[in-house]
C-alpha cells in the first residue's frame, strides 16, 4: 500500500513540476498525463474507484485529448516552444514553495482525527467505522449512484445530489452550444 | 511515506502550487488551462482524500465527480476560445494579446 | 476460495507457508510478490494472444484472398511465422527521426500497450478469476481503453512527419468518437444486470444460452451488433482503419517507428481487439458459460463448491470464454479482409450520425423495456404479476447494497489476513447474489427491508 | 430502498420543482426549445428572441409565483429542497424576480440594436440564458458544491459570450484573456473549497459556522487554532474566486478588457446580473460562516478587510476611469468602482453581525442587506442604460470612444437625456435612484462605524469617491451636451422603438429615486428579504 503509494504520489508531483519546467507545449501534455494519471492512481488507492475511473476516462482521454488537439492546432512550428524567462520561473517557483509551506504548515496542524469524531457526531453518526468499512472499501458505486439520486443510506443526515447531477446536463448543453459557435466557421449567406 | 491524510494533502497542495506557477509562468494560452488542469486537479485529490480520511465521507466524492465534469466543460469552452483567437491573431502568445490596453 | 488459482490464494498461500529461507513474509510483501507473479501471468498470456492473432489474420487473410498464407515456419500451417516475426523484429534497429521529439517518440508506444494491456486487470475470465475485482469494473476497462488514444497522438505528433500527423489526428479524432457509442452500447447489458462488475454480470447469465443478455430483451440484442461495429473502429480495425490507410497515409501514425516499437503497438491493437471482445463475450454472450443447461448447472454447481473440481470447471470456463473472445476477434479479421475501407467524413459520419443516435435509442429502450412489460402484463392480469421484472433495476441496487452492508457487519466471511488489502486485489468474486433468499434478514439503514423490495 | 428512492426522486420533483424552481427550469426549457426550433427549422416562422423573450418572461412570472406566495404566507419559513442542495427564501426570489427581468431587457435590447444575426440567435440566446440559470443558482446555493456549480455555470457562458463576435479581434482576446484569469479563479476558488469542506465535514453552507465552532472548541478560537487557520486559509481562497467575479481589486484586470472587447449589451449583461448573482452568493457565503460568538472575531476581522478591498476598488475604479477614452472601458472601471460601494455593504453587514449583540441590531442588519439589494434594482437599470447607450449610438456612429458621444445632444435628445439621467444616478445626485441605493449603504456603514471605528475610514473614502467619480462621468456629459458635433461624424436617428426602450429604462431610474411609494415598497421587500435570508442565523 504505501509502496504503491509513494510511486503514484512521486509520479504526480513530478509530472506537476515537470509540467511547470518544460518548454515544449506537447512535452508539457504528455508530463500532465503522467501526473493525472498517477492521480487516478492514488485514487483508485483512496479507495474511489469510481472517481478514479473518472478520471481517467473524462480527464485524461477526454480533456486531455482535447488539450493536444488545442496543442496541435495552434502550434506555428512542427514543435511549439515557449520561452519564460529564467528569473520570472524562480521568482515563481519561490513564491509557490512559500505557499506550499505555507498550506502544509497550517494543514499538517490539523487534529484530523479528533475532528472526524466531533463532526461524525454532529452527522448524527455514532462509529466512525460506519462510512467506510474495510470490506466495501472501493465498492463506492452503489452509494454514489445512489447519492447522485437524491437518497443516502450511508448517511442519512447528508444532502442528496440530485439537483446537480441534472443542472449539471443543462450546464453542460449550454456549453457545448457555446463551443461549437466558436469553433464552427461563419455560413456565408442564409443556405437557401 | 505511509497513506494517511497529511500526505494525500501534501500531494494535493504540490499539484496545487505547480499549476499557480503554470498559470502564472506560461505564456501559451493552453499552456495556462493545463495550469488550470493541474490546480483543479489538487484540489480533486484534496476532495478524494477527505472523503476517505474525513467526515465528508462520500460527499467529497461527489464533489471530486463534478469538478471533473465541469472541468471538461471548461476545459471544451477554454479551447474554443483559444483556437478562435488563433484564427485571429496567429499566435496563442498571451503577451501579443495587448490590443486591449487602457 | 483456498483453491482457486487467483490473487488472493497466491497471497494467502505465501502468508501462510513458513518459507525456510526467510521465514514468515509479511501480509504486504506478500500481496507485492502475488500482485507481482499475476501481472506477469497476464502479460504473458496476452504477448502470447497478439502473436496467435497475428499468425491467424495472416492465415486468414491468405485463405480468404485464395491464398495460402504462411505455411513454412513451425509445421504445415506456418504457427511459428509470429514467433519468426517477432525474432526479426527484435533485431531490427530501432530508429528515431532526427526531427522527432525523441522523448515523445520513444515513449508513445508504451502508452499504447500500456492502456491495452491494464484493461485486463478487471477483465474476469472465470467465475471469481479476475485480478481485481471492482465494482464498477466495466468502467474502469473503458476507462483505460480510452488512454490509448493519447498514446497515438504522442506517436503522431511526436514523429515529425506528416504522414504520421495526420494518422494520429484521424485516429484521435475517430477513436474519442467512438467511445461514445462504445460507452452506450455497453451500458444497455448493464442496465438489464443492474451491476458494472463484470463478474457479476458474467454470473448471471449461467443455465442456459437463453438467459445470455443478448436474449434479454430486443433492445440488447441490437445492441450487440452495434457495439460490435463501434468496438471494431474503436479498434482501428478495417473497415474503419483509416489511421494507417496504407494506401494513403503510407501506415499512418506508425510510419516512422520501426522494431520493437512498432510491434508494441500491434501488440497493444491486438491486446485491445480481445479485450473488447472479451467484453462483449461477458456482457452480451454469457461469459465463461457454455450455454446449454446439462453442462452449466452442474458446471456452476462444482465453482460453488471449490476443490479441485471448481478449479478444473473455472478452467473449462476460461477456455469457453477465450475461444468466444477468439471467435469475435476472428469475425473481425474476417470483416477487415471482406469490406472495403470507409473515407474518414464517412467513418465520422456512421459514427456521429447513425450509431450514437441508434445506441442513444436502444438504450432508452433498454430502460422503457422492464417498465412496458409490467404495464402489459398487468393489463394482462391486474395485481396477480408482480414487479419481478424490475429487480434487474431496483432491487439489485437494494440487494447490492444490503449485501455490503452485511459483509461488513460479519468480517470474518474474509480471509482473516489483510483485510484492507483483501478486496483491492481480492478474487473472492461475488457470490450467489441475486436470489433473493440470501439477503433476507439484512438490514436497511433506510426505507424498507429488503424482503419486501425483493417481493 | 427502491421504492423510498423512488418516493424520494417524486417528492422532490413534483413538489420541490413546480414552486421552488419554477424560473429555472423554465429557462432550462427554452434553451431546449430554441435547440429544437433550430433542428426543425420552425425558427424560419418563429425568430428566436421570440422563444427567448417568451421563456424569460415566463421564468419572471413563475418567480413572481413565488414572491406573491412567500408575501401571502408573510414570513413562510425558509426552507430547503433538492436534498438541502438551494434554499428557498424571500432573497433567492428578489434575485430571480430580479435576473429575469434583466433578462427581458438585455434580450429586448439584443433585439433592438441586433447583435446576434438571425443564424447566431438560438446560440447566443442559450448562452444568454444558461448563464442566467447559474446566477439564479448562485443567489439561491445552500451547498459548496451548488456555489461551485452555480459560479462555473455563470461564468463559463460568458465566456463564450464575451467572444461571440467572434471574426473581431478585440473580442477573441477579450475572450481569452477572460476565460484563462477566469479558469485560474475558478480553480483556486474550488482548492478553497475543499479545504473547508474537508475541516468542517460538510459542504452545507448553513451549518459552516457551527461545525466551526465545534471544530474550534478545543483551541483558543481563533488564529491560534489550525482548524480555523485552515479553514481561514480556504475561505480566502474561496473569497479570490467571488472577487473575480465581482472585479474587486486586485483581481479586477479582466474587467475592462473584457468589456471592451465584448459587444456592449454583453457588457451590460455581466456588468449588472454576474455581479448580482456574486453579491448575493458572497452575502450567503458570510451569513454562514458567521453567526455563533467563536467565528465573531475572525469574521469582523474578515469584514474590515472586505471593507478595506472595498476601498481601495472603489478608488482604483475611480481613479483609473479618468483617463480612458474608450467609453465600455470607462463605464468598466464604473462597474469596478461601483463594486466596491456594495462591498461596503457587505462589509458592513460582516461587522454588523458579528458585533455580539445580533438581536438588537436585527433591523440594522436587515436594512444594510435591503440597502444592497436596492443599490442592485436601481444599478440594473442605470447601468443597463448606460450600456443600451453606447450600444444604439455604435450602431450609428461604428466607434465606441468618449468623443463619438459628441454634441449628441442635437442628434437624438432621447438618448442623450436617457444617458444623462443614468449617469447622474451612477453618480448619486439626489433626485435620482442611484441616490437613494447609495445612502443606505453609506446609512448602514454608518452603523457599523458606530461598532468599530474602521468602518468610519470606509464611509470617508466611500465619500471621497462619490466626489472623484463626479469627474469622470461629467467628461461624458461635456461631450454629449457641451461640446460641438463633428462635421463628419455619422448622424444618430433613433427610431421610435429604441427611443421608448431607453425611456423606460430612464424612467425607472427615475421612478426608483422619487416615487415615494415604490422606494419604499421595494425598500420593505428589500429588507424583508434581509430578514429572510438572515433566518440561517436565527437558528
Amino acid at each position: 500500500m504505501s509502496i504503491l503509494f509513494t510511486i503514484f504520489a512521486l509520479a504526480a508531483c513530478l509530472g506537476a513540476v515537470a509540467v511547470v519546467i518544460s518548454q515544449s507545449m506537447a512535452r508539457m501534455a504528455f508530463w500532465l498525463v503522467v501526473s493525472l494519471g498517477s492521480t487516478a492512481g492514488l485514487f483508485f488507492l483512496a479507495d474511489a474507484d469510481f472517481v478514479a475511473a473518472a478520471q481517467l476516462l473524462i480527464y485524461v482521454g477526454g480533456t486531455l485529448v482535447l488539450l493536444v488537439f488545442g496543442v496541435m492546432l495552434t502550434a506555428s512550428g512542427p514543435y511549439l516552444k515557449i520561452q519564460t524567462s529564467p528569473a520570472e520561473t524562480v521568482v515563481a517557483g519561490l513564491i509557490g514553495l512559500l505557499f506550499l509551506f505555507m498550506v502544509f504548515a497550517t494543514v499538517s496542524g490539523v487534529d484530523w482525527e479528533g475532528t472526524k469524531t466531533k463532526m461524525l457526531a454532529e452527522n448524527g453518526q455514532s462509529t466512525p467505522t460506519e462510512k467506510f468499512d474495510d470490506q466495501s472499501e472501493g465498492d463506492t458505486l452503489r452509494p454514489l449512484g445512489l447519492a447522485l439520486l437524491g437518497v443516502r443510506p450511508d448517511s442519512p443526515n447528508s444532502p442528496g445530489y440530485l439537483l446537480p447531477f441534472e443542472i449539471a446536463s443543462v450546464h453542460l448543453l449550454v456549453v457545448l452550444i457555446g463551443a461549437a459557435y466558436l469553433a464552427r466557421a461563419k455560413r456565408r449567406g442564409d443556405g437557401s | 511515506m505511509q497513506p494517511d491524510l497529511t500526505s494525500y494533502l501534501l500531494v494535493g497542495a504540490v499539484l496545487f502550487v505547480c499549476g499557480v506557477v503554470c498559470m502564472a509562468t506560461k505564456r501559451n494560452g493552453i499552456g495556462v488551462l493545463m495550469g488550470v488542469e493541474l490546480v483543479l486537479n489538487g484540489a480533486n485529490v484534496n476532495f478524494v482524500a477527505f472523503s476517505k480520511y474525513t467526515a465528508l465521507g462520500l460527499d467529497g466524492q461527489v464533489f471530486s465527480l463534478f469538478v471533473i465534469v465541469l472541468a471538461a466543460a471548461e476545459a471544451a469552452v477554454a479551447l474554443a476560445i483559444a483556437l478562435n483567437f488563433y484564427n485571429n491573431h496567429l499566435t496563442i502568445d498571451v503577451d501579443r494579446a495587448n490590443k486591449l490596453k487602457g | 476460495m483456498s483453491t482457486t488459482l487467483a490473487a488472493n490464494s497466491i497471497a494467502e498461500f505465501l502468508n501462510e507457508t513458513d518459507l525456510w529461507f526467510i521465514g514468515k513474509l509479511s501480509p504486504e510483501t506478500a500481496l507485492i510478490i502475488s500482485a507481482c507473479i499475476h501481472a506477469a501471468i497476464l502479460f504473458h498470456v496476452f504477448a502470447v494472444c497478439p502473436a496467435v492473432f497475428i499468425w491467424l489474420e495472416r492465415k486468414g487473410s491468405g485463405r480468404i484472398q485464395d491464398r495460402l498464407g504462411p505455411t513454412r515456419v513451425g509445421g504445415r500451417f506456418g504457427w511459428l511465422q509470429s514467433l519468426a516475426d517477432g525474432i526479426k523484429l527484435v533485431q531490427k534497429e530501432d530508429l528515431c527521426p532526427p526531427v522527432a521529439d525523441a522523448m515523445l517518440f520513444k515513449s508513445a508506444p508504451y502508452i499504447v500497450c500500456l492502456a491495452s494491456f491494464a484493461a485486463f486487470v478487471v477483465l474476469p475470465f472465470s467465475h471469481g478469476w479476475v485480478a481485481v475485482s471492482a465494482d464498477c469494473g466495466l468502467f474502469i476497462m473503458l476507462a483505460i481503453l480510452s488512454l490509448e488514444v493519447f498514446g497515438i497522438i504522442m506517436a503522431g505528433y511526436s514523429s515529425g512527419s506528416k504522414w504520421s500527423l495526420f494518422g494520429g489526428m484521424r485516429e484521435a479524432a475517430q477513436m474519442v468518437s467512438y467511445e461514445i457509442p462504445l460507452a452506450i452500447c455497453s451500458l444497455i447489458p448493464v442496465v438489464a444486470a443492474g451491476s458494472l462488475n463484470l463478474g457479476e454480470i458474467g454470473d448471471m447469465q449461467g443455465g442456459a444460452f437463453w438467459n445470455w443478455f443478448i436474449f434479454h430483451d430486443p433492445f440488447t440484442f441490437v445492441a450487440f451488433f452495434v457495439y460490435f461495429v463501434v468496438a471494431t473502429a474503436s479498434c482501428k480495425r478495417a473497415p474503419f482503419d483509416l489511421a494507417e490507410a496504407e494506401s494513403e497515409l503510407v501506415g499512418g501514425f506508425h510510419t516512422e517507428y520501426s522494431g520493437m516499437r512498432w510491434s508494441y503497438f500491434f501488440m497493444g491493437e491486438y491486446a485491445s481487439m480481445f479485450a473488447v471482445c472479451g467484453v462483449a463475450a461477458i456482457l452480451f454472450l454469457g461469459g465463461w458459460h457454455t450455454g446449454l443447461p446439462f453442462l452449466d448447472v452442474p458446471l456452476a454447481w462444482l465453482r460453488a463448491e471449490g476443490g479441485v473440481e471448481g478449479y478444473l470447471a473455472n478452467v473449462l470456463g476460461a477456455g469457453v470464454f477465450a475461444s468466444k473472445a477468439s471467435f469475435l476477434v476472428f469475425v473481425q479479421i474476417w470483416v477487415r479482409w471482406t469490406l472495403p475501407r470507409l473515407r474518414i467524413d464517412q467513418v465520422m459520419i456512421t459514427c456521429l450520425k447513425y450509431l450514437v443516435p441508434i445506441s442513444c435509442f436502444l438504450f432508452l429502450g433498454a430502460v422503457i423495456w422492464p417498465l412496458v412489460f409490467i404495464l402489459v402484463s398487468n393489463a394482462i392480469t391486474p395485481g396477480t404479476v408482480r414487479t419481478t421484472i424490475m429487480e434487474p433495476i431496483g432491487a439489485r441496487v437494494a440487494v447490492g447494497y444490503t449485501e455490503k452492508k452485511q459483509s461488513s457487519d460479519s468480517p470474518s466471511s474474509i480471509g482473516p489476513s489483510a483485510p484492507a488489502e483483501s478486496d483491492a486485489w481480492g478474487s473472492s468474486g461475488p457470490a450467489e447474489k441475486h436470489s433473493s433468499t440470501d439477503v433476507k434478514g439484512g438490514s436497511l439503514t433506510v426505507g424498507l427491508s429488503t424482503a419486501e423490495v425483493v417481493r | 430502498m427502491f421504492s423510498d428512492l423512488l418516493n424520494k426522486l417524486n417528492s422532490d420533483t413534483t413538489g420541490s420543482l413546480q414552486h421552488h424552481f419554477g424560473a429555472e427550469l423554465w429557462l432550462s426549457v427554452t434553451i431546449v426549445v430554441m435547440l429544437l426550433f433550430r433542428l426543425l427549422s420552425l425558427d424560419r416562422f418563429v425568430p428566436t428572441f421570440i422563444v427567448a423573450l417568451v421563456g424569460a418572461a415566463a421564468a419572471g412570472w413563475a418567480a413572481f409565483g413565488q414572491f406573491s406566495e412567500i408575501v401571502a404566507a408573510d414570513g413562510v419559513a425558509p426552507l430547503t429542497f433538492f436534498g438541502d442542495m438551494l434554499r428557498h427564501d424571500l432573497f433567492s426570489v428578489f434575485f430571480r424576480i430580479f435576473l429575469a427581468l434583466f433578462l427581458i431587457l438585455t434580450i429586448a435590447l439584443t433585439v433592438l440594436t441586433g447583435i446576434p444575426d438571425n443564424e447566431d440567435a438560438p446560440d447566443f440566446y442559450s448562452l444568454l440564458l444558461g448563464a442566467t440559470i447559474g446566477m439564479m443558482i448562485m443567489a439561491s446555493a445552500n451547498n459548496l458544491l451548488m456555489l461551485f456549480l452555480g459560479v462555473e455555470m455563470a461564468s463559463v457562458p460568458s465566456y463564450a459570450m464575451v467572444g461571440f463576435l467572434k471574426g473581431r479581434k478585440p473580442s477573441s482576446e477579450a475572450a481569452l484573456k477572460y476565460v484563462v484569469y477566469g479558469a485560474g479563479a475558478a480553480g483556486v476558488m474550488l482548492y478553497g473549497i475543499s479545504l473547508v469542506a474537508g475541516v468542517l465535514g460538510t459542504g452545507d453552507m448553513s451549518l459552516m459556522a457551527e461545525r466551526l465552532s465545534i471544530v474550534a472548541e478545543s483551541g483558543s478560537a481563533g488564529f491560534g487554532d489550525p482548524e480555523v487557520r485552515t479553514v481561514a486559509l480556504g475561505v480566502m481562497l474561496v473569497m479570490v474566486g467571488l472577487a473575480f467575479k465581482l472585479s474587486l481589486v486586485p483581481f479586477h484586470f479582466w474587467c475592462p478588457d473584457a468589456f471592451e472587447g465584448a459587444s456592449a449589451e454583453v457588457a451590460g449583461f455581466l456588468s449588472v446580473a454576474s455581479k448580482a448573482g456574486a453579491f448575493a452568493l458572497l452575502v450567503r457565503f458570510c451569513i454562514g460562516l458567521s453567526g455563533v460568538p467563536a467565528t465573531a472575531e475572525l469574521m469582523t476581522a474578515f469584514g474590515i478587510g472586505l471593507g478595506a478591498i472595498a476601498c481601495v476598488t472603489a478608488t482604483f475604479g475611480n481613479l483609473a476611469a479618468y483617463t480612458q477614452r474608450n467609453i465600455k472601458r470607462l463605464l468598466a472601471y464604473s462597474t469596478i468602482a461601483h463594486a466596491g460601494y456594495m462591498l461596503m455593504a457587505v462589509a458592513a453587514l460582516l461587522v454588523m453581525i458579528n458585533s455580539g449583540s445580533a438581536k438588537a441590531l436585527t433591523h440594522d442588519i436587515n436594512a444594510c442587506i435591503g440597502g444592497l439589494l436596492y443599490y442592485l434594482a436601481v444599478y440594473l437599470f442605470m447601468n443597463l442604460g448606460a450600456f443600451a447607450v453606447v450600444a444604439l449610438v455604435r450602431n450609428y456612429t461604428f466607434n465606441e470612444d468618449v468623443d463619438s458621444f459628441k454634441g449628441l445632444i442635437g442628434q437624438s435628445p432621447a438618448l442623450c437625456i436617457t444617458m444623462l439621467v443614468c449617469l447622474f444616478s451612477l453618480i448619486g445626485v439626489p433626485p435620482f435612484g442611484g441616490w437613494v441605493g447609495k445612502f443606505m449603504i453609506f446609512a448602514s456603514v454608518y452603523k457599523a462605524a458606530q461598532l468599530h471605528w474602521a468602518m468610519y475610514v470606509v464611509l470617508a473614502v466611500g465619500g471621497l469617491n462619490t466626489v472623484f467619480s463626479v469627474f469622470y462621468y461629467l467628461r461624458i456629459i461635456r461631450a454629449m451636451v457641451l461640446e460641438e458635433r463633428p462635421a463628419d461624424a455619422p448622424s444618430v436617428k433613433l427610431p421610435s422603438m429604441e427611443g421608448y426602450y431607453v425611456c423606460v429604462l430612464a424612467g425607472m431610474v427615475l421612478l426608483l429615486g422619487l416615487a415615494p411609494g415604490l422606494v419604499n415598497g421595494l425598500t420593505a421587500i428589500a429588507s424583508k428579504a434581509g430578514d429572510s435570508v438572515m433566518a440561517v442565523i436565527g437558528r
